[in-house]
């Protein structure tokens, strides 16, 4: 059985899928956060791929401007979360904080 | 007359007055006043320059202008009046006067409630100025604005609720209009390659396939119908008009709802005229219905100006009446029945104003006697009743005398039906009449003070036109008939429908048709 | 080896001197320490720059009209009509949300810090750069740029746990946007072999894909990350919580640049680059305009917070907007222009009342509104043309904004559209009346005057004299007059709108 | 001048009261008592004088001239309608001008004293002479248009009039009664012009004359059943007569007004300027004398056993209506016209003098309160049974002529059937008012009231017409009652002369028929209706002679002594329950008021409540609260959660990718 590229395809697609799935199902916000990670790692297997496929630069320029911005996120995301949970010590999951509705 | 341009200046003078009332200080409400009396006295001015310059015997526009607003939105301004609209912009110019005099009670706000007083009658004129659709419909909807501040600021204790029905009820109508109003244009451009909502280029167009055509018809028809108010989009009028403070209570019936049947008159009939042909038996039964539903439900409530409001929905049946007579008897006496509508209940409404600031209640049963107390408001009340119940001598009598034969001329059973009506009508009022006004007075009504000078101001102009209307209807018919004649001659071409012999009558006697700007009435064809 | 490409400056001097001013606001907070000028000088900095950026915007206006639409930094960002005009917007509305913070903050009681500027001119440079974003990765890049400040700006107000639970949300949903979106880009150039957008449209001139559903599925994320950022329904969720947390000015500037930036590259990538695949995606972005339009109005209807409403009615709005785009013709495309320019003004004047009206904690309860119109008739008034002209009265800008989108649906034949959005418009009527009625007759339904039983009565709104200062006023009054007079004489902005639009 | 000029003048005889009337609208207050009526009367009598003048002129012409038309303005004009106001004098109109003009004035003065002391007495006479002008303008006009202008201020005036003392609340409702009804007649009136224009191209007469003839079987019966249904309104025949009795709320003077030389007999005037359209066709013809058949009798029988003066002439006045569209029903124009004539004059004394007695007993108008009058009121009572006589017809008095020439004719028409109900309903007339100028005039005194019951307060808003059945309270009268003054005493004794002597104006001997010959042109082209032998005339006489004097004799002998004991009607107790049922004239009234008040009531409040407020408007309210339910519905989605909020997202991502793959798939 050879490996072709479709595989990693699939296996982008499937990553995306879990990552989704996990923002969804899990209620820790840093768990969450790291579920968008994985979404933005399975498009960047999909352009590395397709890079291949296409024989082209580009895909693979793209996944450097992903994890800088990524990272960015990270950064930006973790400090939100850090505040709200200094602000309160308890229970600091997506579920707890449901002030804004309606 | 120079080539002053008198529409223009019609609609603009209410609105710069309503922008100078904006300069006044807050408390010096005399001054707003005098802003609103210069204001609405000027207009007055201009309104009768008009009616005096108008030239009888055109079926044309008069009085056009012509400037090209956006070309991107296909907005014009065009403003022209005929014999449809020229009376009615004088008989606003005029309630809005009287109406600013019966409001000399309101002490709170008298700024803005100026302000909003005038924007109202800027916007009025302009919708029966407009021959854009566009603008037609921006003045419209606009209308709704200073219309909806007077009834929530200025109403009595439901006007919240009457505010918001008013404003959404009438919206949702026009709502339809506006879709229909575009679908036209676009398909007008479709086909001839230029976006204009031109109504003269519009009508001049041979129009959307007959299916399109009926759709476009019905969308038009919701919003005139619910203004006007045709049964059974009629439900907003009783609420808005019980809550609205005097002087909206007087405009509202006066012109507001007038602007739904001119609607009908000047665009359903010129822009889809087989679909008006076609819809015609189910109008005119929506109008027979109206008229009788109306005056029926108005003898049933305990609210004065329930009742009259009741009244005008059954008037504003004979006017549908008239209109989908597609005579020109019958368009005639819509016309005029429009145009004397607003004295009679203009007056109603004012007098039920004078007893509600003497007994603070509208309620039937908190009355009795009045007649033996204050004879003076009693004869104007009567007066303006009987002007409705189309006493002749009195202006009602002539227009729902011809929208009746008109609607007889075309549709035999539906006129018999119709003048039944003039049975149930008498009812409701006379009896509300015989209930406030007869019997020995009761409790605080034995203190009723008369008429006063300022009151005896208001109302009596109005029933003296009335009177005047009433004996004397020819400068106003022949005003009104060529342009009726040219709509049901459209009419006539467009669709092959034959009208009734006795309405042929006279084809022959109508004076040629020759407006004051040439060649762009219309019913020119290109 | 390539070189660099060149780069040309005119087509990136705003984001420059966006970038420089970035620059300088920093140094100057950390050199100088605590002094009280420091506040003002780099708000006046911000002011500065944003003019600069401004004037940089108006010479490439020139040079677009008298040479043309070009290309420039390797062909990933366009300068044209459309990106200059929506650059403008974006600029004006920045320097309004500037003009506006500086009272509101010191009410409120926020220390700024400079970082609160700074993080709104970063913003600000995402969005022009995705004006006119060229290449689905500048794009994606730009998204990201403009986003993470607004994250934080969002959550300024630590104090508040509301303003931290709208950054919060905000945050996580935007994130997983951008990650549909670049995932749906990845497909896009798995599919197309390109990620500049004239590139993806000349293939796709070029060959008929065999097998369209990689591409179509590509093209349908990016739909979910731009409909995201544009507030369209389904994907709208944090609009209502983020603008409600967000201080007043943020919530404007969100409401005015960034709608009207999302738009810009949503328009720039289904009509620059998958313009050939039109009737695929037209389906997708009626379904969008409906669930907007009826959810938004809908929504809107049944909220009791004034700021809520207002965040509602901006999903509301998009759906308007998207009826221009959903036409697909260059009516539209100008509708859609004209629409985000004129509610950018509308939208900031709005919350610009409510950043002037603002206390600390700031509440905007439809109660507290009560009796606003005796209190401070000169801000009801204003308040009042803004939401009459967001509901669409005629007469006022927002009218005509209407009317346009209306138009191109007109033109389309969209007539179901058509008819959804006119009604939709009606139902947006009720709730700015409802607003307006609060706070002229002190209550929303005849008889009860007051507050709903059990919850505290909050405290009325402009109840201390306070004045308004001189940049909230320049906004407001700005605001007002050119709504008035667009709305009555709409010929000059129509004109650019539609200018802009040709030059594409 | 020559004749021609004068008649050119006719315009001013109804433009005479209506300047009266707005003058004393506008001052009438300010001029008072009596000037105001002086005025009133005067600006009448003027306009008699003009009517006089006028029948001189037409008299100096030759038959066929005799018709002359006054152009005035065009009034309303549009499309292929056109109508002007014009006034035709011929025979016809100038004769009903006369009446109205002539016995007018005479009430008009009579009014001058009897309103003396009224609070609002200018407006009454401008009402009052409003009233006249109106019916001057039906009469004269030259098309039916202007025809319905006075025949609606006819009803106009009559509804003020009636209800002139409003703050009696019986007074103001008889008011509104009296227009409602009227107006249903009036609807009859339009559809009437609407089927005239349509047929004929025009209202005018000088059309319908030449036209009539040739419309279509079914128009013309159409249109005069139409008119016909006015006349009924207007003219108080059966089915529509229920405002007439109610009339009787408005002032003596009111009543004699209506009943004598106004509005009533317009009915009958149409019916006789409109005979183009009845003439021919048997059909409406038959429902017209049919209808006064009956009308005259059932009113008759209504009128037996009333207990109000003035109640019992207002259903004798129903009745004699009757024989008049009995007559114009089978083609007898002009011996309806004759009856009008005489009508007028005895029944105006009747009134005027029934207005004396109510005024000498201190506003009481009950009959079982009066008795033996004649001494105290000789004068009026000379004037009253002049005319009870005549209209009873005992012969030479003018009653005798006209009853017995419309029964005549009736019967030489050939209907017997309508000849024998006209015959029943002398026998009542005989009956019913003899029994009131007995009770009135004759037999015991009862308006005294005991030693030591104390008078009842006045009460101003209590209306003083009695109801049948209600029990005879103390009369209020203090002292003798006594004649009034001339003003007052005069009309009636005129009046009862006309009665007298009206019969000369059409004896039915050749030449002697002069009001037939005078009215011979504007009844061209009917058939004239000849007995046809003198023998069968004069049989026909001695039949009604002798059912009349057997009506005569039969009250007599009842009511010779008054009423011994004053709850006990001897007519009544013979009776039994046919009695009751005459007293509340077969219930009619009553089911009329049941129905409007009960189902139709329900009907127009179920039409408010359930389909108004329950149907439409819940339904409007309905759309709005489901739109405001559909928002609050949104609202619960936006439950707050992040979680949901994603799901919402992918939820929105799964849809678009899920449209990706169909589209992918289709294409």
């Amino acid at each position: 059985m050879r490996v072709t590229d479709t595989w990693y395809l699939v296996v982008g697609a499937l990553l995306f899928s879990v990552g989704a799935a996990g923002v969804l199902l899990r209620r820790n916000v840093l768990v969450i956060l790291m579920c968008i990670e994985l979404m933005l790692n399975a498009a960047n297997l999909s352009f590395v791929t397709f890079a291949r496929r296409l024989d082209d630069v580009t895909g693979q320029v793209a996944v450097f401007f992903v994890l800088v911005v990524a990272a960015a996120e990270v950064a930006v995301g973790l400090a939100i979360v850090v505040a709200i949970f200094r602000q309160r010590r308890r229970g600091a999951t997506a579920d707890d904080v449901s002030l804004l509705r309606g | 007359m120079s080539d002053f341009p008198v529409l223009s200046a019609l609609i603009a003078v209410p609105f710069l007055g309503a922008a100078a009332t904006l300069w006044v200080p807050e408390q010096r409400a005399e001054a707003a006043r005098a802003v609103g009396y210069l204001t609405t006295t000027l207009t007055l001015g201009l309104a009768g320059l008009l009616v005096w310059d108008f030239r009888a015997g055109v079926g044309g526009f008069q009085f056009v202008e012509e400037h090209r607003l956006s070309s991107t939105l296909g907005v014009s301004w065009i403003v022209g009046v005929d014999g449809y609209s020229v009376f009615l912009v004088a008989v606003t110019a005029l309630l809005f006067l009287l109406g600013l005099v019966a409001s000399e009670t309101v002490t709170d706000r008298a700024k803005a409630y100026t302000f909003w007083f005038l924007l109202l009658e800027g916007t009025i004129i302009g919708v029966f100025c407009s021959l854009d659709l566009i603008s037609f419909f921006v003045f419209w909807e606009l209308m709704l604005v200073p219309m909806w501040f007077l009834i929530a600021g200025w109403g009595s204790a439901a006007r919240r609720y009457a505010a918001m029905k008013f404003f959404l009820y009438t919206a949702t109508g026009s709502a339809f209009l506006l879709a229909a109003i575009l679908a036209l244009g676009f398909l007008h451009r479709a086909d001839v390659g230029e976006l204009t909502f031109d109504l003269r280029a519009l009508a001049a167009w041979d129009g959307p396939p007959p299916g399109t055509a009926r759709w476009l018809f019905a969308g038009f028809m919701v919003a005139f119908a619910v203004k006007a108010p045709i049964w059974p989009l009629h439900t907003w009028l009783p609420d808005v008009h019980t809550e609205a403070p005097t002087a909206g209570s007087v405009i509202l019936a006066g012109v507001i709802i007038k602007m739904g049947t001119y609607g009908i008159l000047r665009f359903c009939f010129d822009l889809f005229p087989g679909a008006a042909v076609d819809a015609a038996p189910i109008m005119l039964t929506l109008a027979v219905v109206g008229i009788l539903y109306g005056s029926v439900v108005a003898a049933m409530q305990r609210d004065a100006k329930r009742v009259i409001a009741y009244s005008s929905v059954a008037h504003m049946g004979f006017v549908v009446l008239g209109l989908f007579s597609l005579t020109v008897i019958g368009v005639g006496g819509a016309t005029f029945t429009m145009l004397s509508h607003p004295l009679t209940t203009g007056s109603l409404f004012l007098v039920i104003g004078m007893l509600y600031e003497r007994r603070h209640s509208r309620l039937i049963d908190d009355f009795g006697g009045v007649a033996t107390v204050a004879p003076l408001l009693t004869g104007a009340f009567l007066v303006a009743t009987f002007a409705g119940i189309g006493l002749p001598g009195l202006s009602g009598f002539v227009g729902e005398f011809l929208s009746l034969l008109g609607a007889f001329l075309a549709h035999r059973w539906w006129g018999v039906a119709a003048t039944a009506g003039v049975i149930l009508a008498a009812v409701s009022m006379l009896w509300m009449v015989r209930r406030m006004f007869g019997g020995p007075p009761r409790g605080p009504v034995a203190s009723f003070t008369d008429l006063s000078w300022r009151e005896a101001a208001t109302v009596v102009p109005l029933l003296a036109l009335s009177l005047f209307l009433g004996v004397h209807p020819r400068p106003v018919l022949q005003r009104i008939e060529p342009t009726a004649a040219r709509t049901i001659e459209r009419l006539t071409e467009r669709t092959g429908r034959r009208p009734p012999a006795a309405d042929r009558a006279r084809a022959h006697h109508r004076p040629a048709a020759a407006g004051r700007v040439p060649a762009v009435g219309h019913g020119d064809r290109r | 080896m390539r070189a660099v490409p060149p780069i040309h400056w005119p087509a990136v001097a705003p984001v420059a001197a966006l970038g420089v001013t970035v620059v300088v606001a920093v140094m100057l907070r950390s050199l100088v320490r605590r002094s009280a000028w420091v506040d003002d000088a780099v708000i006046a900095l911000t002011l500065v720059g944003l003019a600069v950026a401004g004037g940089f915007v108006v010479v490439q206006w020139r040079i677009v009209r008298s040479d043309g639409a070009y290309q420039a930094v390797a062909g990933a960002v366009a300068v044209d009509g459309f990106a200059v005009f929506v650059a403008g917007v974006v600029l004006a509305a920045a320097a309004a949300s500037v003009l506006l913070s500086r009272s509101y903050l010191r009410t409120v009681g926020l220390a700024h810090g400079g970082e609160y500027l700074v993080l709104l001119l970063c913003s600000t440079i995402g969005m022009l750069v995705m004006a006119g974003a060229n290449d689905l990765l500048v794009v994606f890049v730009a998204l990201e740029v403009l986003s993470i400040p607004l994250y934080l700006l969002t959550a300024f107000d630590r104090r508040r746990r509301a303003s931290l639970e709208g950054g919060m949300k905000y945050f996580v949903l935007g994130s997983f946007a951008s990650a549909v979106f670049l995932y749906g880009v990845a497909l896009t150039y798995g599919a197309t072999g390109s990620t500049s957008l004239p590139g993806v449209a000349a293939f796709l001139a070029r060959t008929t894909l065999a097998e369209s559903g990689t591409l179509l599925a590509g093209l349908m994320l990016m739909l979910v990350g731009l409909g995201f950022k544009v507030a369209a329904v389904p994907f709208h969720t944090w609009v209502p919580d983020a603008y409600q947390g967000a201080p007043a000015p943020v919530t404007g500037f969100m409401a005015s640049a960034t709608k009207a930036a999302a738009f810009a590259a949503l328009a720039r990538v289904l009509f620059t680059g998958l313009d050939a695949y039109r009737s695929d995606w037209r389906p997708a972005v009626w379904a969008l305009a409906v669930l907007t339009l009826v959810v938004g109005n809908l929504a809107a209807l049944a909220q009791r917070d004034v700021k809520r409403l207002l965040a509602y009615s901006s999903v509301a709005h998009a759906g308007f907007i998207l009826i221009g785009i959903e036409a697909a013709n260059q009516r539209g495309r100008a509708a859609a222009l004209f629409y985000l320019a004129t509610y950018a003004l509308m939208v900031l004047g709005t919350f610009g009342v409510l950043a002037a009206l603002a206390r600390r904690g700031e509440r905007f309860d439809l109660e507290c509104f009560a009796g606003l119109g005796r209190r401070r008739p000169v801000l009801a008034g204003v308040l009042t043309v803004l939401l009459l002209a967001q509901a669409g009265v005629p007469a006022t800008s927002g009218f005509v904004a209407k009317l346009g989108v209306f138009q191109a649906a007109a033109q389309a034949r969209s007539w179901a559209l058509l008819v959804v959005g006119v009604l939709a418009a009606v139902v947006g009527v009720a709730y700015y009346l409802r607003v307006l009625l609060v706070m002229y007759t002190g209550a929303e339904a005849d008889g009860g005057e007051g507050t709903a039983e059990g919850s505290p009565v909050p405290p009325a709104l402009g109840a201390a004299p306070v004045g308004v200062d001189a940049g909230t006023g320049i906004v407001l009054a700005v605001a007002v007059a050119v709504t008035v007079w667009v709305g009555v004489a709409p010929g000059g902005l129509l004109d650019l709108a539609e200018r802009a639009r040709l030059l594409f | 001048m020559n004749a021609r000029d004068v008649l050119d003048l006719a315009w001013l005889i109804p433009v005479l009261p209506l300047a009266g009337a707005a003058l004393l609208f506008c001052f009438g207050r300010r001029l008072g008592e009596p000037a105001a009526g002086w005025v009133a009367t005067g600006a009448l009598a003027g306009a008699f004088a003009l009517s006089v003048a006028c029948l001189v002129a037409l008299v100096g012409l030759e038959g066929p001239e005799r018709s002359h038309l006054v152009r005035g303005h065009d009034w309303i004009g549009i499309g292929g309608f056109r109508s002007g106001v014009g006034f035709l004098v011929d025979p016809l109109s100038i004769t009903w001008a006369l009446l109205v003009t002539g016995v007018g004035s005479l009430i008009h003065l009579y009014a001058v004293g009897y309103m003396h002391g009224d609070a609002r007495y200018g407006r009454f006479f401008a009402t009052f002479n409003l009233f006249a002008a109106a019916m001057l303008v039906l009469v004269l006009a030259d098309n039916f248009l202007l025809a319905f202008v006075g025949w609606e201020g006819v009803g106009l005036c009559s509804y003020l009039l009636i209800g002139h003392w409003s703050e009696r609340p019986r007074a103001a409702t008889a008011g509104v009664k009296a227009f409602v009804t009227n107006r249903v007649g009036d609807a009859g009136f339009l559809v009437a012009m609407f089927l005239i224009f349509g047929a004929l191209g025009s209202l005018d007469y000088a059309v319908m004359r030449e036209g009539a003839a040739q419309l279509p079987a079914e128009t013309a019966t159409a249109v005069a059943l139409a008119l016909f249904l006015a006349c009924m309104g207007k003219s108080a025949q059966i089915l529509l007569h229920l405002w007439l009795p109610d009339a009787m709320e408005g002032p003596t003077p009111v009543s004699a007004l209506i009943h004598a030389a106004t509005m009533v007999t317009a009915g009958v005037y149409l019916v006789c300027r409109a005979h183009p359209f009845f003439d021919r066709h048997a059909a409406a013809g038959d429902v017209v004398a049919l209808v006064g058949a009956l009308t005259a009798l059932l009113a008759g029988t209504a009128a037996l056993v009333q207990v109000d003066v003035k109640r019992v002439l207002a259903y004798s006045t129903i009745s004699q209506l009757g024989y008049m569209f009995l007559a114009a029903g089978v083609g007898a124009y002009a011996a309806a016209v004759f009856f009008v004539v005489v009508h007028a004059l005895y029944k105006a004394a009747l009134f005027l003098g029934a207005g004396t007695v109510i005024h000498a007993t201190g506003d009481t108008q009950d009959l079982r309160l009066m008795g033996g009058l004649r001494r105290y009121l000789p004068l009026t009572a000379a004037g009253f049974v002049a005319s009870w006589l005549a209209l009873v017809g005992v012969p030479p008095l003018s009653g005798f002529w006209a009853k017995d020439e419309v029964l005549a004719k009736a019967l030489f028409a050939g209907e017997p059937l309508v000849f024998g109900i006209g015959l029943a309903a002398v026998f009542t007339t005989g009956l019913y008012l003899t029994r009131e100028a007995l009770l009135v005039f004759f037999g015991n005194e009862r308006f005294r009231r005991p030693a030591g019951v104390p008078a009842p307060a006045h009460d101003p808003t209590v209306s003083p017409t009695v109801d049948y059945g209600t029990p005879p309270g103390p009369p209020p009268l203090d002292g003798d009652p006594h004649e009034p003054g001339p003003v007052m005493t005069l009309p009636v004794l005129v009046l009862g002369v006309g009665a007298v002597v009206g019969g000369l104006l059409n004896l039915p001997f050749r030449r002697l028929e002069v009001l037939t010959h005078w009215l011979e042109p504007a009844f061209e082209g009917v058939e004239e209706i000849t007995a046809p032998s003198f023998a069968a005339a004069a049989a026909v006489s001695v039949v009604s002679v002798t059912v009349a004097a057997l009506a005569l004799a039969l009250a007599w002998r009842l009511y010779r002594r008054g009423l011994p004991e004053v709850s006990v009607d001897p007519l009544d107790v013979r009776l039994g329950p046919l009695g009751r049922c005459f007293g509340h004239a077969w219930y009619y009234d009553e089911a009329v008021t049941a129905f409007v008040g009960g189902p139709a009531r329900r009907a127009a409040e179920r039409l408010d409540r359930a389909v108004d407020a329950g149907g439409i408007d819940r339904a409007v309210g309905a759309v709005a609260a489901g739109v405001v339910r559909a928002g609050a519905a949104m609202r619960a989605l936006q439950s707050g959660f992040l979680r949901r909020y994603a799901l919402g997202v992918l939820a929105g991502t799964v849809a678009l990718l899920g449209y990706a793959i169909l589209r992918a798939g289709a294409g």
